[in-house]
């Protein structure tokens, strides 16, 4: 089984229940469901707001192609991932991944493998706003982000 | 040449995109860095980290610098990626 | 940050949604939710239910030992596990893991943790009963699964 | 002593559970296993392959059947776990 992603980026909030009924309701044949939600911290309480500013047409892009390596990789029966851009509060969600197989360690792994790639390889980039109304920084990319990409090599 | 900039590096030049006739010399990627790196203060503190710059040309990523740019209509410069 | 973790151990039903809802709800400070759902297979259609028979006080027991690993190991927010005993139909949930951190890879390895050894240390045994009515099956423990468990030594 | 049988033991054996008062001859698990064996058919065949059976006490697993019994209250048999 070849599932064919679904790979959205927008700047609305999305429902991580939702998403997750949508894609088992009435299925009898999936064993295993595996969703990641990535959200937004408050470090500590300092932070007002996340910004994210994409690369719009190569976002989409990237993590189709992510998407479709997962595909490739492992028997999943659904793929989606969702991301989102613009400014979002803590709390908030900022990705999500659900990924469905018959097996538990494919529908881990898929997950794991598509936060993996995201991570360092769409074109996302954060920028934190603090409530004492200083300037904005840029996160830094972390060296474990590319460690974590490159075991699955 | 559609010039897109992304993130600290859009800041510090300045501009979010431009689109510029890239003169004949200009062969590869690296040519393209070097010389972008001679159009101002603000490109050559953008660009003045080599191992932080990113590159991707018609939206995919490009990691060998000596690429050619034929084909291409559209490149992007952006720091490491944190999305996620 | 030492999550307590909470264990389930249930004939009804759960909801998945309901549940990663009651666990991230006005919390602000989290950054990484992963869920594990495993549901009945309906195994090509020929499965009418699967029955999981349990020792009751070891089951609840066990799945607290794992789960309270797992939050030694990982610096998790949360930890939820329920499991289910009685007849489950095809598409139902049998097991719910959602374990939530500040860091995704946290979050993932301690709920895939607990599914490992939950799989090879609980005490369930699950018994196949088929459309046309012939006698149940016992599943029969795989190898896989010992080894699953056996990487995370 | 009261012992438990589970999934196919328990059927094989056609009990859920029994109390049993062990003779002080029966010092570990081994033992304990190897007089099961001598009650009737429906325990022998039950407990034919020792690789399949796996052994709580008070509720814990116990790997190693040269345990001792001491301060045991509750022994279940049972086969190779497949819940999940």
């Amino acid at each position: 089984m070849t599932a064919k992603p679904v790979v959205r980026v927008q700047a609305q909030d999305f429902d991580t229940a939702k998403e997750l009924e949508a894609m088992t309701k009435g299925q009898t044949n999936i064993g295993a469901v595996v969703s990641f939600t990535g959200l937004c911290r408050d470090e500590g309480g300092v932070l007002e707001t996340l910004e994210l500013e994409h690369y719009a047409g190569m976002a989409t892009a990237q993590l189709n192609d992510i998407a479709q390596q997962a595909c490739k990789r492992w028997p999943l029966e659904h793929l989606l991932v969702i991301h989102r851009y613009g400014k979002i509060p803590p709390g908030k969600n900022i990705v999500l991944v659900i990924a469905t197989s018959s097996h538990r360690q494919a529908a881990f792994d898929g997950a794991s493998f598509v936060m993996d790639f995201l991570k360092t390889n769409a074109p996302f980039w954060k920028k934190e706003h603090f409530k004492d109304g200083s300037t904005g920084q840029w996160v830094e990319a972390k060296d474990k982000d590319d460690k974590a990409r490159d075991r699955w090599d | 040449m559609k010039i897109l900039y992304f993130a600290w590096i859009r800041e510090r030049i300045g501009l979010p995109s431009e689109d510029i006739s890239l003169s004949k010399d200009i062969e590869t990627v690296q040519q393209f860095l070097d010389w972008m790196k001679t159009r101002g203060e603000n490109f050559e503190y953008a660009l003045e980290h080599d191992q932080v710059v990113r590159i991707a040309l018609n939206q995919q990523h490009c990691n060998d610098f000596s690429t050619r740019l034929d084909g291409i209509n559209e490149i992007a410069i952006f720091p490491p990626m944190t999305g996620g």
